[in-house]
């Protein structure tokens, strides 16, 4: 229930952005809206800690304000690495053990690393991490873990 | 922008040509199938710049705008869109279908196998 | 209820097809689909009517006056062809019963009906509506459910021919959009009557010639024109026989009204024949097509195929009317309309009763015929000499007119050509009647058709009788609507 | 400002038609078409700007979802050869 | 010219610019998983920062929170559909392009499961 | 204005560019890909021509639908067009000529690009754009010509969807639900 | 090997605002661009995820290809019937002026429910084809 409360919320604060109007036809279709998608998410069983990790949040937010930076970061060294003449790259695919982190964690450990350029994860599950990576230095960031402590952990809650 | 004009519509008829090409003289039914999509896309093309207005809004009635485009061939291709796409699904349903009885689905191979297709 | 009537005659099946497409079994939805065709064409006869009484029928959809709306025009010739329509709809449809549950099966017959349904409905709109692009929508609809339906066929090769058609068809109906976006961008509206308004002002412009070229030519292909004729013998033969029988009667003859509503009503013929020379296109292309059509027609094995070869023969005749640009061969060629469709209908009925005697309708399927399906096979000969032209058939009546019209433009050579055409009809309707009567069956005992497919195949054998010693309602009619058209849009 | 970035989204598209065109692989294909996908949004955005109008935008935001459909489609495609197959990892895990 | 406009000027076109650049990227890279380097990841900042500066001349309005909605609809696809792609060709049995005469890789181009 | 002009011509040049590769690719999985390009290339061009409604439309319908549909096609019959030896074929070459050329002569006549006294502008056209606001009280003017005055198209427009449904599930569609017993517990 | 992983989480969590967002551009089709077209083809692009996620097998336990028929004729119906209603009340067929005593509360009315009728159709008629065409290509 918790989590289809949540989608609730997000659902109508999506609404009100989309929308913006305030008559009260359109409000009220906007309600029946948000509750037949929140009826539907639940018949699909779409809603749970996979999607929407209620229990994470703030630990989430925080962890994106991290990865902006990262991303920003690796960003300039992409562009440098294209734009110098003699290309800098020496592509290798790694694999690297990382904590368990649950499904959740998975994803967003996955998808960090995707988002940060220099490496691309080709596949994640089992404790384990394939990640191309575009150079040394990129592939050392990976290997040192560079976002694995930071990922909020989702143990405990799924597989 | 009236020399411009004529070239968006040279370009459309160049669309056009080269879908209906790929429709009557493509072998595989798939290609046919995105060639008529092709063909019709630029029809639309076609159909817009019909009604469109240089300076003119789309056609949602704003403050203070007199200038809109004109919205009669947007319905007109809203309409001619969906049966396109309709169109294709029923292609696409019968390409299957001719593949599984025939198993091929170019249009030589099912002329060789009964010259009466 | 009464003023309703253009849109009741769309709106019946409009309603029916949605709800039989959810039934289950195949009865319910063939008593839907049967009712409704009755009730349409109950419809279309009381606007025949109407028409007779009061002139044109013009309704306005949603209340919209016309070049804004969407405008029905009813005159006498959609109101001949609506007859048509859900005339052969409903004979079709009992006659679909027992062909379809042996054909289609039970589980999908619904759909099949809801298919039917649609084909209908696609039909009568595009034949009452008067807009452009209004003709253009429910061509689509009709044209999606066809390709359904032919593809239906058990024999394999329904799926290629469908999908030869489909690509064909969809050529056709972009055309024809083509064209009415050139008209469109010239004058600003998409009725027909306003168009033809405005076009005589703008016949100079290169883009409403080009836009009459493609409209032209979208619609020949549509109505399997001699060149373009390409798709229609395997999809007529390969499909199951009550929608052969259908389509066969109704579907290209739309796309022929079309085709005159366009050339006749929107263009006028002072554009059509005058400005631009279309007689000396259609006419050569009928002549070509009549004959070239007619010879491989003798030439094949498969009757069905043969009939469908025919059928491209008959429609060059049509053509042939409409290329006269006079009021007597547009009569000829309205009369054929409605009569080629009553006997092709027998004789694709007639056929499906063998087909669902004896699995097939090769030649040799026909060998005996006579001893062993008498009553069927006798329908098919009634059809047959009705195709040739025999009198006292309908056939003979719009063939009469035909070459009345072509005397009366003093074309000696096509006069000629029409006797040629009837003499290759008899060759190959003989064949058929030979194997009938002289032709030894492999299987000897008698084993007429079920009265659910004799009593319709039966009426309609009667109408070819009847309304070719009877012609007054027919010609009276197509006259009026001839004169109708040739007075055009602008003076209705 | 608004032309440089509408020209700079324009070249970007270009080289994103040309990878698509050269190849080699299926996959190079599939990467600039997402490129040229998300490249099409920006400048569906910018054209909302120029308009002024915020409904426009939505249509940007179809765009990306479209994109997104496809990859997964396309992916289902090369995992399993079908796209309703239900994958090793159906609802349950 | 208000120090919005700067702003918003300059977001726009280090967005563009990052965005020409990844294009270029995947032009001049030698494989399918370099470019995907320059290309699927570069999409996302270019496309934050592209949005960003629009928003700023949207001002603060609903469109400006629209464009943040396209934003985290992006930032939450565009790595997902990458990794997708990636994974799906490596499934595919696609090669990594190697630096020439590279130093022991394996045939799948792994330098074999080092543990951290 | 001059830069509605130059994403025109950008556009313009993308589309030939790809319908002349589309020609080419022999790939059907590559065909279908660029075709989703050009569907979304042909989207931001009605953009580009103030026509919002038709761009959203071909976004969501014409290009998401057909792909996918399209790669659901592919992933059954295969993915590769066959290699025959390509004997030219001169009469589709010579029927697309014949119509490149009726269309280039049409378009001599056409009113100028994007005048605003057109006829096409000034005909029927006007009563929509002045009068909806009274009569309908609808801003958008698409919808509500789309909806009440051409309600009766919109009608056959639903009606296509609902044949080409029809038509599908009459051709492809499964003759009876096997569901196994693990499938159906499965989602318990 | 967990397959998938961050596609699954990513689509689970975005299928509910895809639908959402289908809802909003279908009753907002009066103020901008949208309507019931482009919202039925949105809306389906929800169940369309579903399926490239878990397999047609598994949206079918959700919408049945037998209540998605219903609803596909349900659409078509409910426009007639708007026609039909306003025949009733002594109109022309969709002549939507007459369902209410105000004209234009009438045209509101009948715009909004033929354009639901329309959003019906079409979402049921994707979701169908998807699922028609998904089932198609699975290995018997």
């Amino acid at each position: 229930m918790k989590h289809v409360t949540g989608l609730i919320f997000l659902a109508a604060i999506l609404w009100w952005i989309l929308s913006g109007y305030t008559k009260p036809l359109l409000i009220s279709l906007g309600i029946v809206s948000v509750l037949f998608t929140a009826f539907l998410a639940h018949r699909m069983k779409v809603i749970d800690d996979e999607s929407h990790p209620l229990h994470l949040s703030l630990a989430l937010i925080r962890f994106w304000g991290y990865l902006l930076l990262q991303i920003v970061i690796s960003n300039i060294k992409m562009v440098i690495i294209i734009l110098s003449p003699k290309m800098d790259i020496d592509p290798r695919v790694l694999r690297v053990r990382v904590s368990q982190h649950g499904v959740l964690g998975n994803a967003i450990l996955g998808n960090s690393i995707t988002l940060t350029p220099g490496t691309v994860t080709l596949d994640i599950g089992n404790g384990e991490v394939e990640v191309h990576a575009i150079n040394r230095e990129a592939a050392e960031d990976i290997e040192n873990g560079l976002f694995d402590q930071r990922i909020p952990s989702d143990n405990g809650v799924n597989s | 922008m009236s020399g411009l004009g004529i070239w968006n519509y040279v370009i459309f008829i160049f669309l056009m040509m080269a879908g209906l090409y790929m429709m009557i003289s493509s072998s595989n039914l798939i290609k046919k199938i995105i060639g008529l999509n092709v063909f019709q896309t630029s029809v639309f093309f076609m159909y817009i710049s019909f009604g469109y207005v240089e300076g003119g809004a789309g056609p949602v009635l704003t403050e203070g705008v007199t200038l809109y485009t004109n919205p009669l061939p947007h319905v007109l291709i809203l309409t001619a869109i969906v049966v396109g796409v309709a169109t294709t699904a029923v292609g696409l349903a019968l390409t299957i279908r001719i593949k599984e009885s025939f198993g091929s689905i170019e249009e030589d191979d099912l002329h060789k196998m009964d010259p009466s297709i | 209820m009464l003023t309703h009537l253009p849109v009741l005659v769309v709106l019946a099946p409009l309603l029916a097809a949605p709800v039989a497409s959810l039934m289950r079994g195949a009865f319910a939805p063939w008593v839907v689909a049967t009712l409704v065709s009755w009730f349409s064409l109950v419809c279309s006869l009381l606007l025949l009517a109407q028409v007779g009484e009061q002139g044109v029928i013009v309704y306005n959809m949603g209340g919209w006056e016309a070049p804004w709306g969407i405008e029905y025009r009813i005159d006498f010739a959609n109101a001949l062809l609506l007859v048509l329509i859900t005339g052969m709809a409903s004979v079709v449809m009992p006659y679909a019963r027992l062909s379809v549950r042996q054909e289609i099966g039970e589980e999908r017959s619904p759909m099949f009906y809801a298919a039917m349904l649609l084909l209908i409905l696609g039909l009568c709109g595009m034949t009452a509506t008067g807009d452009a692009f209004n003709i253009f929508v429910f061509l689509e609809i009709s044209s999606l459910a066809t390709y359904t339906l032919l593809a239906m066929g058990k024999d394999r090769r329904a799926l290629t021919s469908s999908f030869s058609y489909l690509v064909m068809g969809t050529i056709g109906g972009t055309f024809y959009l083509i064209g009415v976006g050139f008209l469109y961008v010239m004058t600003g509206t998409l009725n027909i009557v306003d168009l033809a308004e405005r076009l005589p002002a703008l016949s100079d412009s290169a883009t409403v010639r080009t836009g009459f070229a493609f409209i032209v030519t979208g619609i020949c292909l549509k109505l399997a024109l001699f060149p373009l004729h390409l798709w229609l013998p395997n999809a007529y033969t390969f499909a199951p026989s009550a929608v052969t029988a259908l389509i066969g009667a109704t579907a290209t003859k739309v796309a022929v009204y079309v085709l005159v509503r366009m050339i006749f009503t929107m263009f006028g013929v002072e554009f059509s024949f005058v400005e631009i020379p279309l007689s000396y296109v259609l006419v050569p292309l009928a002549v070509v097509g009549l004959l070239s059509a007619s010879s491989v027609s003798i030439m094949q094995l498969n009757i069905k195929r043969m009939l469908a070869y025919s059928s491209v023969a008959q429609i060059s005749y049509i053509i042939l009317g409409i290329g006269m640009g006079t009021a007597m061969g547009l009569t000829a060629a309205l009369l054929h309309v409605f009569n080629h469709g009553i006997m092709k209908a027998a004789l694709f009925m007639s056929l499906g009763a063998v087909a669902y005697r004896m699995g097939g309708v090769e030649l040799k399927d026909m060998n005996g015929l006579a001893k062993t399906m008498p009553l069927t096979f006798w329908a098919f000969v009634i059809g047959g000499l009705s195709l040739i032209g025999v009198p006292l058939t309908v056939g003979f009546v719009s063939k009469w007119h035909l070459i009345l019209a072509a005397l009366e433009l003093g074309w000696w050579p096509v006069v000629v050509v029409i006797l040629v055409g009837s003499i290759l009809a008899l060759i190959y309707i003989g064949r058929v009647v030979e194997a009938g009567f002289f032709k030894e069956p492999a299987d000897n005992t008698r084993r007429e058709a079920p009265a659910g497919l004799l009593i319709p195949l039966w009426i309609l054998v009667i109408a070819n009788i009847w309304l070719g010693i009877d012609t007054r309602l027919t010609v009276d009619i197509a006259e009026a609507a001839a004169a109708q058209l040739m007075a055009g849009g602008v003076v209705l | 400002m608004i032309a440089a970035a509408a020209l700079a989204i324009l070249v970007a598209m270009s080289l994103a038609i040309v990878r698509a065109l050269l190849g080699p692989t299926i996959y190079d294909r599939i990467l600039a078409i997402n490129l040229f996908g998300t490249k099409t949004v920006m400048l569906i955005t910018l054209i909302a700007a120029m308009a002024g109008r915020a409904d426009y935008l939505d249509i940007a935001l179809v765009y990306a979802m479209i994109n997104f459909i496809g990859m997964i489609a396309v992916l289902k495609f090369f995992e399993y050869g079908s796209l309703g197959h239900a994958g090793s990892d159906g609802q349950e895990d | 010219m208000t120090i919005l406009d700067i702003l918003s000027g300059t977001l726009l076109l280090a967005g563009c610019a990052l965005g020409v650049i990844g294009a270029i990227g995947l032009i001049r890279f030698p494989d399918f998983y370099t470019r995907m380097h320059a290309a699927g990841v570069t999409d996302t900042l270019c496309a934050g920062l592209f949005l960003g500066g629009l928003a700023i001349q949207f001002g603060m309005t609903l469109a400006s929170a629209k464009l943040l909605l396209i934003f985290l609809f992006m930032l939450f696809t565009c790595p997902t559909s990458s990794h997708a792609l990636a994974k799906a060709a490596r499934h595919g049995g696609l090669k990594p392009w190697t630096k020439a005469g590279s130093d022991g890789l394996d045939a799948m181009g792994h330098e074999g499961a080092k543990s951290r | 204005m001059m830069l509605a002009h130059l994403i025109d011509i950008f556009l313009l040049v993308f589309l030939a560019v790809i319908s002349v590769a589309l020609l080419r690719i022999k790939d059907l999985l590559t065909a279908v890909m660029i075709f989703g390009i050009y569907s979304l290339t042909s989207a931001s061009l009605f953009m580009v021509l103030a026509a919002a409604d038709v761009a959203f439309t071909e976004a969501a319908v014409g290009a998401g639908i057909s792909i996918i549909l399209m790669l659901a096609t592919l992933a059954i019959t295969g993915r590769e067009e066959k290699i025959v030896e390509r004997k030219f074929k001169l009469l589709p070459l010579i029927i697309v000529s014949i119509t490149g050329a009726t269309l280039l002569y049409g378009i001599r006549d056409l009113p100028p690009f994007g005048v605003a006294s057109n006829p096409a502008q000034v005909h029927v056209a006007p009563r929509y754009i002045e009068q909806s606001a009274v009569e309908t009280d609808i801003p958008n003017i698409v919808t509500s010509v789309l909806a009440s005055y051409r309600g009766f198209d919109t009608l056959g427009e639903v009606v296509v969807i609902f044949t080409a449904g029809i038509g599908v599930a009459l051709l492809i569609g499964r003759r009876r639900r096997l569901l196994t017993a693990k499938e159906a517990s499965r989602h318990e | 090997m967990n397959d998938h992983l961050i596609l699954r989480v990513v689509g689970k969590f975005l299928i509910p605002y895809v639908m959402l967002f289908g809802l909003y551009v279908q009753f907002h089709g009066d103020f901008g661009p949208g309507g019931g077209f482009q919202a039925g083809a949105i809306f389906a692009c929800g169940f369309v995820i579903h399926t490239l996620l878990f397999g047609s097998r598994s949206t079918e336990q959700i919408v049945s290809i037998g209540f998605l028929r219903v609803i596909s004729a349900l659409g078509v119906l409910v426009y007639a019937g708007v026609g039909v209603a306003s025949l009733l009340l002594g109109g022309e067929f969709l002549n939507y002026n007459v369902l209410a005593a105000d004209p234009i509360t009438g045209q509101h009315i009948g715009i909004i429910v033929v354009e639901f009728g329309v959003g019906l159709t079409v979402a049921s008629t994707i979701t169908l084809l998807l699922m028609i065409f998904a089932e198609r290509g699975l290995p018997s």
